[in-house]
């Protein structure tokens, strides 16, 4: 690979914290908060790829607006080359977002439908650099070309586009300003089988050509180990578990992690296993009182998961985890038999 | 016998309820307070409900109402005899207190409608329980007319003079041949018979007047027996009403004149006699009469129409028309070219106007119109906001020459003649009637010829009436319910 | 693979030829399920696999005899325990439908009445498909709820739809469908909105169903490896066509025709790392606007001028049938 | 790649999206609505009399095909001897003068106050145009007008003024709520992502995106206008003489709707005619500013 | 109880922009002292009115007694009548709401089943009829409907009476006249609403467990496709009332709308003012109401 020691911070997240205050009920003094992302910290290095996954409303979205400054944060910081995205002045934000870019799940809602095709890759340039429409129409081309579609395609309208064309233009455009991070929110989930993969290795052609770094967000496990070089399992709003892509795979130690990998389907109808499953609903992120978050669904629950949050804790090699009684056996549920 | 207040157009196929007459009125009463109001449609309602000392009869004679017989004592006094065993409807006696009373009341109140009307009454002497002397501040060769419209209208001094104003208002008392039962607002005011009135039992057991502001609303009333009497119908739809079984058109000359004031004041173009003359000759008032009224009116050169004090025949049901003439007359005065005269007319009367407007235009006068609300019409007329050109209908409910007073200096209209002031000044205390009369025909005349105002027509009421009743419409417009039959 | 009349007889459902089409306004017609047959017997589960706007969905509204309005069953016959019910009444078919065959949808949060509460709509099926008296219904709802593992049943039958998680909702939707004991569940796209963890949850359920109670189940999905979990025969739809048909592992270990190779390929898999992922270039093709021949050909690798002409579903290992002229050998099929 | 210029070359305006989006109602009502304006701007030349030029004498002559009529006056003379189809196509300038300016006048209000409002969703100036909005819809807009022409005079400026600022609130309305759903759309964060400007996100991304919406809400508002015009006429508050309006037409002839239909007749065709054609006209255009609609030739 | 008390801490800034606009128009209609005085009033009778009225106040000033008397409920004396204004309309205001509450009823009769007919029967003839004829509804000035029906209905089949408002016959034409233009408009929005519900999958549902298509659309899809219609009804209410103003004349109903007009044409502008306002809050209060009634049906909002 291009980029060879990822050693270099490049996004920092200390204790992130977006509390939605929801509403209010009759006689509540407070309104009940929602904590979507509650704590969270991690780094980003230059070049790498960090995956996250978790259930859905586990806080990844909200995650990834908050570094990308949709959201304004309840606390914490989140350094982006150095400096403090929330804290900086407007024009100091319109130069880190050059090198902070995104690409959104929904690729028929991501791309404004009433322009067209060179009109929205061009768009950061129309934003950020001053070029005349010669200059432009010549980068939309190469922009194009290089996420694989034709000239052809310059003058079309989104609806125009297959879901996985429109995915491309929508890396197309996060690509245009030579970023250094792209925020990739959920950038397969909606796109058919055969197309995810022409995506995955899009994105990752594309990293290797410009060493930039992804933080990459799915629902699928599979798809976040083959793209990532380190991966973090969210839970309720924090990070449960963060390790290296093989070690947090061959090595789980959150058992909400190891229920996970277990829930992925076989890939083979050999591999068909006994159901063995994590039972109960995902959690409300509102009945957070302290205590472990995963605690009504772990099978390994002790009194000690009520009482304490359990904080991200590293093993020594760069494996942190965020349980009291991790497991390193990968054990079993209890098993379903069904 | 107050019965139940039924759909008026269910009414009338009741037999029980034959005794019920109903009139459909463009607008609602504004008040039941005779004194406060100038409105005639209300004092067409009001008239059945309280007498006067005299009321004129269908060709506007003056006759005995609470008054049996009277005689001027002096120029400024006038006696009156009144008749005896007369009740209010509440059960009081009526006296010559009433009459005292009533008329100070008026007299005296500046803020009732009609106090400038009866403010030349000094005061009111009772004589005897049946006999009042009315003394007039001046000579006032009106009074019997000035006695003879609502504002006359005799009121219960005791009892009113008990509950007060506001309270006798909300159920007012009079000595008239019916009853007030019931007012409910912008729908119906709905009177029953006064069975001790005292010329003898009336007529009708209830009377509705409905309220039905929408014209054609009000024929398909009358036409679908929803009404006996429906006011101010639309000329064209006469033959609807006279061709339908059970129905036809009543027209009788109303004392309502149609008229063009035109400005005299320096700077209209109108100020030019040779103007106001070419616009004179330029409409062809029977033209307008057949067409836009279907016949129901008179062209006229004056405002005094037969029936009225002081009228001069020989400019009645006559016009000048002539639009080579007219065109002339431009010529000469400078406007070969055409002249534009803006003009503004009482919306109530758009048609007319806008007829009259083409007619201008042959000759080359623009008619520049601005249809003014009727209701805002009134008000602008007096704050003098009105163009150089007024296009209105002017009536005259005191039957008298005096309505000419309306072209003194100073009044509404910008005409001024110091002859016509004159002779208004001399006629207004005359009370020799001859040669008051003549001198109100010189007025007449002399406004001809100025044109300082242009007549048109006296328009005619235009009533669909039931064929179950005989009603002949009034020329005073009121509605004298009692004088109304069954056929 | 065209079962005689005799096979329809033992099938559960067997459907032939089906071909439904939807009028696209101004008198076109699109083809969106193409000479489809296949059949289900009972206790099996039968996947369909599938890209979007494959024409899954529609084969399954075929059968459940919803079509929407524009849609028509054009050709075709499909047997349900041997009686041909596309002729029926409509009175029939609705009487079909319930106590014979039941439906799952894709959107837990839209297949639900959110108007109503969850123990009525439960209620709803067993009223019409089962005798029971009302008090009786109210019971067996809640024993339903108990039965998908519904925690706290009494209390979750009196909630509305939109207080419940979307994995609940899906429960319910089961519980709806067990209410009549269909001998056939049709299952369309059940957990594609849901968690993996959830996912695994309602698939246990499902196949509890089928294995417990003989019931046929008609699996719809795009996930091969909920394929891989949960069925034992699978159809691969193309541009409203079977390519391929066989029994699960059979397909697994030999896929026959190119696009279920590539399928199989392009999934990433947790056990194993490669660089770059296998992909099947281009997109799936407009409905309307078909290709010629083999709708597959202009993605295919293999593709030649022979592709022009579309091949037959034919046989080519026992009970495999593929829809190519250019099957993948067995040499080159590499894929473990 | 030859064949692709080719085609391009063939997808102007005229030839792909006019006649591709299906919609025969939307066409006719396009083409009966382009007739109108076109009657309105030719009114001169196309009205067979003055359409001010009464004559008393020949009033309430009944259209040609009726015993009485002639092909001098077609559509008959109204209550004071004018051609009623003169005033018919003259009527049409001032009612969709009416219609067009008031809509102008309460379309650049709404749209700018929505705009700004639902993009600033929640912000104190969201809060009080909002407060303004509920105060303006609790009073019926006939009610609101009435009392604004009394106040000011009618006429036909004022007219147009009122009514225009007193209808701008339901297109404030419709852009926020366009503008606040559009909002959280994943085209515009990832606008935002990139440091645009509020004003580019605004101008590129929301205002194209609520255009089709506001042009149907606008054209009803069009029709709007003029039913508001022949209400007001009708209570006498209309436009007023000489300057005639469809409105005012209706109403000179609602004394002889028995007796001389075609007075009322035909200029109520004429407002039914217009709102029809307009309505469709309306939603043929949402289809027409939406590129969705636009079938280009599908992707490779 | 809450939303309630929300709705109604929200109307008061509307209520204080809603006076504010109001009383700017009677501000502009000018100096209501020569209406109330006699023509031949002095200048000094002027002065000494307009200072008793508090005309002679800064606008600012005068805006706050404003406020202060309608908190009081005072809303000024009509001098054409000589009677407090909210008296004079809250005499009429049955009658109004009567005939508004009717043309509802019709406007709700007509529409459901053609707005549910013409969505089942989509893109049919049908259809094509409901939509045509619910935009020429639509498209009808109400004064031409109204002369219309009663030239047919009552003159010549003479089925109703013409006009007033004393038995319930008399409600029928007024009230369809008045109800005409929202059955339109409510029309295409049922259409649209049932259509959007048809698509959902709960209907499916209810098909697949065998359910009777009657029992589905009436059970399943009417009560849903209801609710946004329920909505409408607040939002269309004060346009209801703005159409009885011109109803009313043709059928010469005594409601606020015909005294509405007197007194514009009067510039009593203490009766406007009050008529203005009482409408405005009754529609805020049916807005309320009908947002109750849209949480009462809607358990999605019920339960928040
Ligand atoms: N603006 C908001 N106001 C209130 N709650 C919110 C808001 N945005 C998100 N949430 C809540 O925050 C939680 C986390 O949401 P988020 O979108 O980050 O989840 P996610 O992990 O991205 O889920 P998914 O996989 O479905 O995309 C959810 O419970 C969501 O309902
Ligand atoms: N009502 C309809 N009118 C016209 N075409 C339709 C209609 N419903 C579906 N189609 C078309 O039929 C084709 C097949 O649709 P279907 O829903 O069966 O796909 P699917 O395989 O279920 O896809 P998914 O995985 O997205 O559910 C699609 O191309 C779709 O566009
Ligand atoms: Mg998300
Ligand atoms: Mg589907
Ligand atoms: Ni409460």
């Amino acid at each position: 690979m291009l980029n060879s020691d990822k050693t270099e911070p490049l996004l920092v997240v200390e204790q992130l914290q977006k509390h939605f205050p929801l509403k209010k009920k009759w006689r509540e003094k407070h309104p009940p908060l929602l904590k979507a992302v509650d704590g969270v910290s991690l780094t980003i290095y230059r070049g790498e790829t960090l995956g996250i996954v978790g259930e859905s409303g586990s806080g990844k979205s909200t995650l990834a607006k908050l570094i990308l400054r949709l959201l304004e944060p309840t606390g914490g910081k989140v350094y982006f080359q150095g400096k403090n995205l929330h804290t900086q002045t407007a024009s100091e934000q319109r130069q880190s977002s050059k090198h902070l870019q995104a690409v959104f799940q929904d690729p028929y809602s991501s791309l404004n439908p009433r322009m067209r095709a060179k009109d929205l890759v061009t768009e950061p340039l129309l934003i950020h650099e001053n070029l005349t429409n010669q200059e432009r129409a010549e980068r939309a081309v190469e922009l194009l070309e290089e996420v694989g579609l034709g000239t052809h395609h310059l003058n079309r309208y989104p609806h125009q586009f297959s879901g996985g064309q429109r995915q491309r233009l929508s890396i197309a455009r996060a690509l245009a300003l030579k970023p250094d991070l792209i925020i990739c929110d959920e950038p397969v989930s909606a796109l058919d089988v055969s197309i995810q993969a022409q995506i995955l290795n899009l994105l990752k052609k594309l990293q290797q050509d410009y060493g930039m770094a992804y933080l990459f967000i799915a629902h699928g496990l599979p798809a976040v180990k083959h793209i990532s070089d380190r991966v973090a399992i969210m839970y309720a709003g924090r990070i449960v578990e963060l390790a290296d892509q093989d070690t947090l795979f061959s090595n789980p130690k959150h058992p909400y992690t190891q229920g996970l990998l277990q829930a992925v389907p076989p890939s083979h109808p050999r591999d068909r296993k006994k159901h063995v499953l994590v039972k109960g609903e995902p959690p409300s992120m509102l009945q957070q009182k302290g205590g472990c978050s995963f605690y009504t669904r772990c099978p390994y629950g002790q009194p000690m998961c009520l009482e304490k949050t359990p904080d991200l804790i590293e093993d020594g090699t760069r494996h942190y985890h965020a349980c009291f009684y991790p497991n390193d056996s990968n054990t079993q549920y209890e098993e379903e038999t069904l | 016998g107050i019965e139940d207040p039924d759909s008026p157009s269910t009414s009338s196929d009741d037999s029980e309820e034959n005794n019920v007459l109903t009139i459909a009125n463009p607008a609602d009463i504004t008040t039941l307070d005779p004194q406060n109001n100038s409105v005639i449609t209300t004092s067409a309602v009001l008239v059945n409900i309280y007498n006067k000392l005299v009321k004129r009869d269908e060709s506007g004679e003056i006759i005995a109402d609470l008054a049996t017989d009277w005689e001027p004592i002096d120029d400024q006094t006038w006696e009156f005899n009144l008749q005896p065993d007369v009740t209010f409807q509440n059960g009081d006696a009526f006296t010559a207190e009433d009459v005292k009373f009533s008329l100070e009341r008026v007299a005296k109140d500046d803020s009732l409608q009609q106090y400038s009307t009866f403010n030349i009454i000094d005061s009111v002497e009772v004589i005897d329980d049946s006999t009042v002397r009315i003394h007039t501040n001046e000579p006032d060769p009106q009074l019997l007319s000035r006695l003879a419209i609502a504002g006359a209208s005799i009121l219960p001094a005791a009892y009113f003079e008990e509950v007060g104003s506001d309270e006798f208002f909300q159920d007012p008392v009079g000595t008239g041949p019916y009853e007030l039962n019931n007012w409910n607002r912008d729908e119906q005011v709905e009177l029953v018979k006064f069975e001790d009135y005292f010329e003898g039992e009336p007529n009708w057991d209830t009377v509705h007047f409905n309220v039905v502001p929408e014209d054609s609303t009000r024929v398909s009333e009358l036409l679908t027996d929803g009404t006996d009497i429906a006011f101010n119908i639309p000329t064209a739809d006469f033959d609807r009403i006279d061709d339908n079984d059970g129905t036809h058109v009543a027209v009788e000359p109303i004392q309502r004149v149609i008229q063009l004031w035109l400005s005299t004041e320096d700077g209209a173009a109108t100020a030019d006699p040779a103007v106001r003359e070419a616009i004179d000759l330029a409409i062809n008032n029977q033209v307008i009469i057949d067409e836009i009224l279907n016949g129901a009116g008179t062209a006229t050169r004056t405002q005094i129409s037969p029936g009225n004090f002081g009228a001069d025949e020989s400019l009645y049901d006559t016009f000048e028309y002539d639009q080579e003439r007219a065109r002339e007359l431009l010529a000469e005065a400078g406007y070969e070219d055409g002249v534009t005269v803006e003009i503004s007319v009482n919306n109530y009367y758009t048609e007319m106007a806008q007829v009259m407007e083409g007619m201008l235009a042959d000759v080359g006068i623009t008619a520049d119109i601005e249809l003014v609300e009727q209701s805002q019409f009134a008000e602008r007329l007096f704050n003098e906001e009105l163009r150089e050109g007024v296009f209105v209908g002017w009536g005259n409910d005191m039957f008298d020459g005096s309505t000419l007073e309306l072209f003194r200096e100073s009044n509404v209209t910008s005409y001024d003649n110091p002859e016509v002031d004159s002779l208004l000044d001399a006629a207004a205390t005359n009370m020799n009637e001859e040669e008051r009369a003549e001198q109100f025909k010189e007025i007449q005349q002399i406004l001809a010829e100025d044109r300082g105002v242009v007549y048109l027509f006296q328009l005619q009421g235009r009533y669909g009436v039931s064929d179950r009743i005989d009603y002949t419409p009034r020329l005073d417009e009121l509605y004298y319910v009692d004088d109304i039959t069954l056929n | 693979m065209n079962q005689t009349n005799d096979s329809n007889q033992e099938m559960l459902l067997s459907v032939n030829d089906l071909t439904t089409t939807f009028s696209a306004g101004k008198g076109q017609v699109v083809t969106v399920v193409n000479d489809v047959s296949f059949h289900v017997a009972p206790g099996e589960v039968v996947a369909i696999v599938g890209e979007s706007g494959s024409g899954k969905s529609i084969t399954s509204l075929s059968i459940m005899g919803l079509l929407k309005s524009g849609g028509e069953i054009s050709d075709g016959t499909i047997y349900y325990k041997g009686e041909d019910i596309l002729p029926l009444s409509k009175k029939k078919r609705r009487k079909l439908r319930g106590k014979e065959m039941a439906m799952i949808f894709q959107e837990p949060m839209s297949s639900l009445n959110p108007m109503q509460r969850v123990s009525k709509q439960i209620e709803e099926s067993l009223a019409l498909n089962t005798d029971l008296t009302r008090k009786e219904r109210q019971l067996r709802a809640i024993n339903l709820l108990q039965q998908v593992d519904i925690p706290d049943a009494e209390q979750v039958a009196s909630r509305y739809p939109h207080q419940l998680s979307g994995g609940m909702r899906q429960r319910v939707m089961i519980a709806i469908a067990l209410a009549s004991s269909p001998k056939l569940l049709i299952a369309d796209e059940p957990t594609t909105a849901l968690d993996v963890t959830i996912q695994a949850q309602i698939l246990a359920l499902i196949k509890e169903l089928n294995e417990a109670q003989e019931t046929g189940v008609l699996f719809i999905t795009h996930d091969l490896g909920v394929v891989a979990d949960i069925a034992d025969r699978v159809l691969v739809m193309y541009a409203g066509r079977i390519v391929e048909e066989a029994t699960v592992t059979e397909l697994f270990d030999h896929p026959k025709h190119p696009y279920t190779l590539g399928l199989l390929k392009a999934v990433p898999k947790l056990d194993e790392q490669k660089e770059w992922l296998d992909v099947i270039s281009g997109n799936a093709p407009d409905l309307a606007r078909l290709p010629e021949g083999c709708p597959f050909h202009p993605r295919c690798p293999k593709a030649t001028d022979a592709c022009l002409k579309l091949p037959a579903l034919e046989e080519q290992r026992p009970n495999h049938y593929v829809r190519c002229i250019h099957p993948i050998s067995e040499e080159a099929n590499n894929f473990a | 790649m030859k064949k692709l210029t080719k085609r391009k070359k063939a997808n102007t305006l005229f030839s792909t999206r006019f006649f591709r989006v299906p919609s025969p109602l939307g066409i006719s009502g396009l083409i009966v609505f382009i007739l109108i304006v076109l009657l309105a701007l030719a009114a001169p030349w196309i009205a067979p009399h003055s359409p001010y030029a009464s004559d008393a004498t020949q009033r309430l002559i009944p259209p040609f095909w009726l015993e009485g009529g002639s092909l001098e006056h077609i559509l008959g003379t109204d209550n004071i001897g004018r051609d009623v189809l003169s005033r018919l196509v003259y009527g049409s300038r001032i009612s969709l003068l009416v219609g067009f300016l008031s809509v102008l006048i309460a379309g650049c209000i709404g749209l700018i106050l929505g705009l700004v409002s639902g993009y600033f969703g929640g912000s104190w100036f969201d809060q009080l145009t909002m407060r303004f909005v509920d105060a303006m819809l609790a009073i019926p807009t006939l009610l609101l007008v009435l009392v604004a022409v009394i106040v000011l005079e009618p006429s036909l400026w004022t007219l147009i003024l009122v009514i225009g600022l007193t209808s701008w609130v339901q297109y404030t309305r419709l852009v926020r709520s366009e503008t606040l759903s559009l909002k959280e759309r994943e085209f515009i964060q990832s606008s935002k992502t990139q440091g645009a400007s509020h004003f580019h996100i605004i101008r590129t991304h929301i205002f194209p995106n609520v255009l089709s919406s506001f042009t149907v809400v606008a054209t009803i508002g069009i029709a709007s206008a003029i039913m508001t015009e022949s209400s007001l006429s009708f209570l006498g508050l209309g436009v007023q003489p000489p300057d005639i309006t469809w409105g005012g037409m209706l109403n000179d002839g609602r004394n002889y709707i028995a007796t001389s239909w075609w007075i009322a007749t035909f200029p109520g065709l004429a407002i039914t005619i217009t709102i029809l054609a307009i309505t469709f006209l309306g939603d043929w255009l949402r289809d027409f500013l939406d590129p969705r609609l636009y079938q280009g030739d599908d992707t490779k | 109880m809450s939303y309630i008390k929300r709705s109604l801490l929200q109307i008061i800034p509307s209520l204080i922009i809603l006076a504010f606009i109001i009383f700017a128009l009677v501000y502009l209609a000018g100096d209501p002292v020569s209406l109330m005085l006699p023509e031949n009033a002095t200048a000094e009778d002027r002065a000494i009115l307009a200072k008793s009225l508090g005309l002679d106040q800064p606008f600012y000033i005068q805006f706050f007694d404003y406020m202060k008397n309608l908190i009081t409920g005072n809303f000024g004396e009509s001098y054409l009548y000589n009677e407090p204004a909210l008296g004079l309309v809250t005499e009429r205001l049955g009658a109004t709401l009567w005939l508004s509450a009717m043309a509802m009823f019709v406007a709700i009769g007509i529409s459901i089943p053609l707005g549910i007919i013409a969505a089942l029967k989509r893109n049919t003839l049908i259809d094509f009829l409901v939509s045509a004829i619910s935009i020429v509804g639509k498209a009808m000035p109400n004064f031409w409907i109204g002369i219309m029906l009663i030239l047919f209905f009552a003159v010549t089949f003479q089925i109703f009476p013409v006009s007033g408002a004393s038995s319930p016959m008399h409600f029928v034409l007024p009230s369809i006249t008045l109800g005409v233009a929202l059955a339109a408009e409510m029309t295409r929005l049922i259409r649209a609403s049932v259509l959007e519900i048809l698509d959902q999958e709960f209907v499916q549902t209810a098909r697949s467990k065998g359910q009777l298509e009657w029992i589905v659309i009436s059970k399943h899809v009417f009560l849903n496709a209801l609710i946004p219609v329920v909505t409408i009804i607040g939002l269309q209410f004060p346009q209801l009332i703005g159409g009885a103003i011109v109803v009313e004349t043709v059928f010469s109903w005594p409601g606020i709308g015909r005294l509405l007009l007197r007194a514009m044409e009067a510039k009593d502008m203490a009766v406007v003012q009050a008529i203005v306002f009482v409408i405005a809050l009754i529609t805020i209060v049916v807005n309320i109401l009908t947002d109750l009634l849209y949480r009462f049906l809607d358990p999605r909002i019920k339960y928040e």
